[in-house]
């Protein structure tokens, strides 16, 4: 038992105390970030490489959990006035859409509930009716797509293009503050501690079973007795709340949502970064996103030009040569390890 | 979960490895380091990395003759890789991590607003060099791009001349021509012009053929156009195809320069007009040596515009009111720019004491067959920025409260 | 128990069911024979829900089948079983059964352990005799195997009716054996439909046959009495050898 | 009322274009269930032969061949080992897109490059100029080709035979490798055509493919699997409904409207979209 969590009591000790205390504010905050991503790339790893989904507009809950936060944050600054981008806007009344979300517990609750209920609306409209695999993967696409049109269209409701920025204080601590920066960046390490070993139960459990049942054999499922599209819906769901999660610590951590977040091409970057890390281990894909986003940084910063070439190439040769990523790899790297002691 | 102990554990060497291996590199005493943020990569990589090059270009300049209170400029290039969030990234690591003593960079005015809180938290310089919306003046930012009133008024009081009374508004779905636009109504509304229509279209739409039939059925005198990048080709192209030409119906444009000439094809656009502060055809001395150095070092088929000259006159203008401050120390560099007054490839330059914008003079040019742009009409003396409109009464209301 | 009654199916114009007429009473131990492209297989699909008859009922136990899905019949206690069988490869032997034991419990009930092995998927594994196999993941399982965990699952649903497509196909001799003596004493206690066209294992398992072709029922009764009722000679002739090795398709 | 009627047309001519990027795509999706999620830069590289050609006859051949080879290579060195894996070959040809727009930005640069329309092509009849007509004829061709290519040819039918079932296809001699490589080859050239086709009313630069992507997809997606029919319907369909959606609101609204109506067309027909077999379940 003690064995068993050791991996994890070290990783949760190194991440929640050596990582504040070693690093500088501004890589803390970086690796905040990549936490955030992480979130969401768990919920990838749990609704695609658990269950078969391949979500390619998960960029839509982190957004929809992203501006919840942000649209909080904005009205306690604006305390009571208009927001500044409303202004600039001329927008000359706080919509109604916005008002409930100066409470700060329907705003958390809605980061987290409104994609799941979106989750819900859709996994029910396409899973029920059977579109799976790459459909669903195009469906979603183009609801990214169709979502990052509908936010810059509106930009009196939601910032347009340029989003919204400029925050100062969450819960009164001010966001410049390292402190406050470190205190988020411990949020959201607990958060991914908390939320990873909740899914792993999850995977672990018999409805874990039943989902890998059903990316494997949905129809089979279906003689099983289960409703493999709703089993699907709740996945989809869950997987959708960890995203809308992971974008309301986002806002306070990086201090900016913009449509530019949540588009296509952020959301292909994510399943590429738990593909890399390792679709079928939950790790992997945590991996995957913190790596991915290390790497993406440290590439701009050396040379801007070849982030493209690199990650088109590293995705090439996961895919052709090592379609289990890093955990694969490690794995089979273990494995090799064991056998040759015991021999 | 035998798995997942390699997995996890070297997910956290990794990280850590990789977070603290960044080491700091002191800044020699004889070097001033300066950030360049612009996007290297992305959708807009087409505009930025040309401004990049005006500024280096500017900063070799600078170093040639000296330096800066006898030190080397030292630029520190980093990518916003055309995405907000990271243009606030590396702007935070330009002003924590490299220290620089200002930053020169951004494009969009996404990208300007999502640097500003950086500037404004850790009381640091940026400065921006394209025209923009107004409705902003940041005390850590210094604007050398036009505000509104030094291009979009200029630009109708051009139409106005011109008889044309009756305009079609065209543009993409972002603050800017949306500002513009509300700029736009107001003016005509106090000075007996026509709006017929407000279109938008997404940033990077392609298919023009519902626009240009709408436009063409409200029949107007011209259309104000703030498409932006890619856009502009193809409505250009489905204009030319629809029998539209620049006589019959001029499209005003604030968003073409010299360099996206080629890429909409100068038989599509020929004879429109445009409204800058600068083009490469401008007749002044020191525009003459801004293109010849230009060219000698980027190519001889290169052309210079309006944002590159204006990034070029920034590194130019921070390095005077330096020289002035005698020291790079940002509240001392701010407190010395207002009133620097210079003679640039545009014209004369001044640095204004209210709004940290330049005084600048607005032209209006026609795009001529060569894929260059002639000017025909120009304000005549610098206008005085004036980003929230207070000095039009029928602008009043416009600016929020 | 099962009732079928002018059953209609057609897949772009072919009738595959043209008015089928079938009663399975409760208890019974039945065989579907008839030769290829007779309908069998498609009349176990009307039956679960997974083809849409264009005309006709289906009633099983009192209640309409028709336009119930396929889980929501699965529910009401009809299992059924595939020609290939499909088994999760990556699940264990155990945790396949339990899969087929649990649909009964709410989805929230599934997110904890599984602690042991229920009754029910005990009971399956002792009858199909998987038990040393139980942790082995199905991947691994031969082909007879397969079909037994795929019989075994399908007790564990523990189903009132239970449809059998072809369950000794591809099977060795011994296989087939051991398959027939688990379906005798599946038989016992359970309502059973079973399409096979192995003659030998139908007439030493079968009592009660129907006989399909071209989508109606030529004939229906004993063993005996069907193979040598000159219809049936008719159909099967010439192509008796086909069909007595069990057709693939 | 005239601009209503002039919608009629131009939401044809939109349909011609959408139908013009998905056909190459509707033929390696439909054919050989690969997703393709490079067709955008293969459409890239038929409007850079174009611009290389600087001769829109002479580039309509050329980029068939340019972007089919193209396809071709992918198909060989990457995607044959992915069969009947469709979203990691979906994953992998992203990559391979990327890969593809960074090359053209360091090949030809990132600003839009200018391929001159031909003389012969300036003025219009009505609403529609000929450059629309051009690309509706060309689409209409395409479409017609293709058609004739599955029906009539023996090799067309040799693909049919390997989409219905690849296994009786290769033991009844058909070599099935070379069948994919041939249809990857068309479809793949099929996009280099739209791609020269593309170059008379958008921009040619290293982003063009992802300008058109996703709208490909969702004519393929609203047709069905690999229908032809289906893909012709879908497109025009499409077109239509964008035409006037973006008539009545605005161009950011008519995309969003015709997202939603893919969405609610596979709610009433799903069945386009899958083939449910008992005997060979999943």
């Amino acid at each position: 038992m003690i064995k068993r969590h050791l991996p994890f009591a070290t990783v949760a000790v190194i991440a929640l105390v050596a990582a504040p205390l070693l690093l500088e504010p501004f890589r803390l905050g970086l690796l905040a970030k990549y936490l955030c991503y992480a979130i969401v790339a768990l919920g990838i790893g749990l609704a695609w490489g658990k269950g078969g989904m391949l979500t390619l507009g998960q960029g839509v809950f982190f957004g929809l959990g992203g501006y919840s936060m942000a649209m909080y944050l904005k009205l306690t600054e604006a305390e009571g006035g208009l927001p500044d981008f409303m202004v600039w806007s001329g927008v000359e009344e706080l919509p109604a859409l916005w008002v409930p979300f100066a409470n700060p517990v329907f705003a958390l609750s809605m980061a987290v509930l409104g994609p799941v209920v979106l989750a819900v609306v859709l996994g029910t409209l396409v899973f029920r009716q059977r579109v799976r695999g790459a459909y669903f993967a195009i469906l979603t696409q183009a609801l990214a797509a169709a979502m990052v049109i509908l936010l810059v269209g509106q930009q009196g409701l939601t910032g347009g293009t340029n989003g919204m920025t400029n925050f100062f204080e969450l819960f009164g601590q001010d966001l410049a503050e390292d402190s406050t920066q470190r205190g988020l960046y411990l949020v959201v390490a607990g958060v991914l501690g908390v939320l990873y070993l909740a899914t792993r139960q999850l995977v672990n459990s018999r409805y874990g079973r039943l989902l890998v049942a059903v990316r494997d054999g949905e129809d089979r499922v279906r003689f099983l007795g289960y409703d493999p599209a709703l089993v699907k819906t709740v996945t989809f769901a869950a997987s959708a709340g960890m995203a809308g999660l992971a974008g309301a610590l986002f806002v306070p951590v990086v201090g900016i949502i913009s449509p530019a977040l949540l588009g296509v091409v952020p959301s292909l970057e994510l399943v590429v970064a738990v593909a890399v890390g390792g679709r079928h281990v939950l790790a992997g894909a945590v991996l995957g996103a913190v790596v991915m986003g290390y790497a993406k940084t440290a590439f701009s910063e050396q040379f801007a030009d070849g982030w493209l070439y690199l990650q088109g190439a590293l995705f090439i040769v996961v895919m052709t040569l090592a379609s289990k990523g890093i955990a694969g790899v490690a794995q089979t790297v273990a494995g090799r390890l064991r056998s040759a002691r015991a021999t | 979960m035998r798995i997942s102990r390699p997995i996890l554990s070297a997910l956290l060497v990794m990280a850590l490895a990789a977070c603290g291996s960044d080491a700091e590199t002191a800044a020699s005493s004889n070097e001033i380091k300066v950030g360049l943020l612009h996007s290297l990569s992305g959708t807009m990589a087409i505009s930025e990395v040309t401004v990049r090059d005006a500024e280096l270009l500017a900063i070799e300049e600078i170093n040639n003759a000296g330096g800066v209170l006898g030190k080397k400029m030292v630029p520190v290039v980093e990518d916003g890789a055309s995405d907000w969030p990271t243009f606030a990234e590396k702007a935070t690591k330009l002003v924590r991590q490299d220290k620089v003593a200002a930053v020169f960079g951004g494009w969009t005015s996404a990208s300007r607003k999502a640097m500003l809180p950086v500037f404004e938290r850790y009381k640091a310089l940026l400065w921006y060099p394209v025209q923009y919306e107004g409705l902003e003046s940041s005390p850590y930012i210094f604007y050398t791009g036009a505000t509104t009133n030094q291009q979009i008024i200029p630009g109708l009081d051009y139409l106005k001349e011109q008889g044309k009374k009756r305009i079609f508004l065209v543009g993409s779905d972002y603050v800017f021509p949306r500002t513009a636009n509300k700029i736009i109504k107001a003016y005509a509304a106090a000075n007996g012009m026509e709006i017929l229509g407000e279109e938008y279209t997404p940033l990077g739409h392609t298919e023009y053929s519902t626009l240009v039939n709408k436009v063409m059925q409200a029949k107007p005198d011209a259309v104000f156009n703030t498409l932006n990048g890619d856009s502009n080709v193809a409505f250009f192209k489905s204009l030319k195809s629809s029998g539209v030409t620049a006589e019959s119906m001029p499209v005003l444009s604030v968003s073409i320069a010299e360099e996206e000439v080629t890429g909409i094809g100068v038989e599509n656009i020929a004879g429109h007009p445009v409204a800058w502060n600068y083009y490469q055809t401008t007749e002044t001395p020191a525009n003459e040596a801004f293109v010849k150095a230009f060219k000698a070092k980027y190519g001889q088929n290169k052309v210079t515009s309006d944002p590159m000259q204006a990034g070029y006159n920034a590194v130019h203008l921070w390095a005077e009111a330096v020289k002035k401050a005698g020291t790079t120390e940002v509240e001392a560099v701010k407190k010395a720019a207002p009133g620097i007054s210079l003679d640039r490839p545009e014209g004369k330059v001044t640095i204004d004491g209210d709004n940290q914008h330049m005084h600048k003079t607005a032209r209006i040019g026609i795009i001529q067959p060569d894929g260059l742009i002639k000017q025909v009409w120009d304000s005549g003396e610098p206008i005085k920025p004036d980003p929230y409109l207070e000095g039009y009464p029928w602008a009043a209301g416009l600016a929020g409260q | 128990m099962l009732e079928l009654r002018d059953v209609q199916v057609a897949f772009d114009g072919f009738r595959a069911l043209d008015g089928v007429n079938l009663t399975v009473p409760e208890g019974e131990l039945r065989f579907l024979i008839g030769p290829n492209g007779a309908g069998k297989t498609t009349l176990i699909d009307v039956v679960t829900g997974l083809t849409r008859p264009a005309a006709g009922s289906v009633r099983f136990a009192g209640q309409d089948l028709v336009g119930r899905k396929e889980h929501q019949i699965v529910r009401l206690g009809v299992g059924r079983t595939f020609q290939t069988s499909v088994v999760f490869e990556e699940l264990t032997v155990v945790e396949n059964l339990d899969l087929a034991a649990s649909f009964r419990e709410p989805l929230w009930a599934l997110t904890r352990r599984r602690k042991g092995v229920s009754e029910a998927v005990a009971e399956s594994l002792a009858r199909t005799g998987l038990e040393a196999l139980a942790e082995r993941p199905a991947g691994v399982l031969s082909h007879g195997q397969r079909q037994w965990l795929e019989i075994g699952m399908l007790l564990a649903q523990r189903p009132r009716l239970l449809l059998l497509d072809e369950p000794v196909a591809g099977m060795s001799k011994d296989e087939r054996e051991r398959t027939g003596e688990l379906l005798t004493a599946i038989a016992a206690d359970h309502t059973v439909v079973v399409v096979e066209h192995d003659m030998d294992f139908l007439r030493r398992h079968a009592s009660t046959v129907t006989v399909l072709h071209e989508g109606r029922v030529l004939v229906e009764g004993s063993v005996d009495e069907v193979s040598v009722d000159p219809r049936v000679q008719e159909v099967y002739l010439g192509r008796r050898a086909d069909d007595t090795v069990g057709e693939r398709s | 009322m005239t601009a209503f009627l002039n919608q009629l047309p131009i939401g044809l001519s939109i349909g011609a274009v959408l139908m013009l990027i998905a056909l190459g795509l509707t033929f390696t999706f439909g054919q050989m269930g690969v997703i393709n999620m490079a067709h955008g830069e293969f459409i890239m590289a038929g409007a850079y032969t174009a611009f290389l050609l600087q001769d829109m006859v002479l580039a309509l051949p050329a980029a068939f061949l340019v972007a089919g080879v193209m396809g071709l290579i992918l198909e060989r060195s990457a995607i044959r080992h992915f069969y009947g894996r469709p979203l990691d070959t979906l994953l992998l040809t992203w990559g391979v897109s990327l890969v593809l727009q960074q090359l053209a930005r360091d090949l030809f640069g990132a600003p839009n490059v200018q391929v001159p329309a031909p003389a012969w092509l300036s003025g219009g009849v009505g609403i529609l100029p000929y450059n629309r007509l051009f690309i509706m004829g060309l689409a209409v061709a395409g479409v017609v080709a293709v058609w004739l290519y599955l029906t009539r040819t023996g090799l067309g039918r040799r693909t049919q035979a390997v989409v219905q079932n690849r296994q009786l296809a290769a033991t009844s001699g058909i070599d099935t490798g070379r069948v994919d490589m041939l249809t990857f080859f068309i479809g793949s050239g099929l996009a280099g055509v739209a791609g020269v086709a593309l170059t008379l009313i958008g921009p040619v630069g290293p982003a063009l493919g992802t300008y058109y992507i996703v709208d490909a997809f969702l004519v393929v997606v609203a047709g069905g699997l690999g229908q032809l029919r289906g893909a012709v319907l879908a497109a025009l369909g499409l077109g239509l409904l964008n035409s006037y959606a973006e008539f009545w609101s605005d161009a950011s609204l008519a995309k969003v409207i015709v997202l939603a109506a893919v969405i609610a067309f596979l709610q009433v027909r799903p069945q386009g979209l899958f083939v449910l077999r008992s005997r060979v379940l999943t």
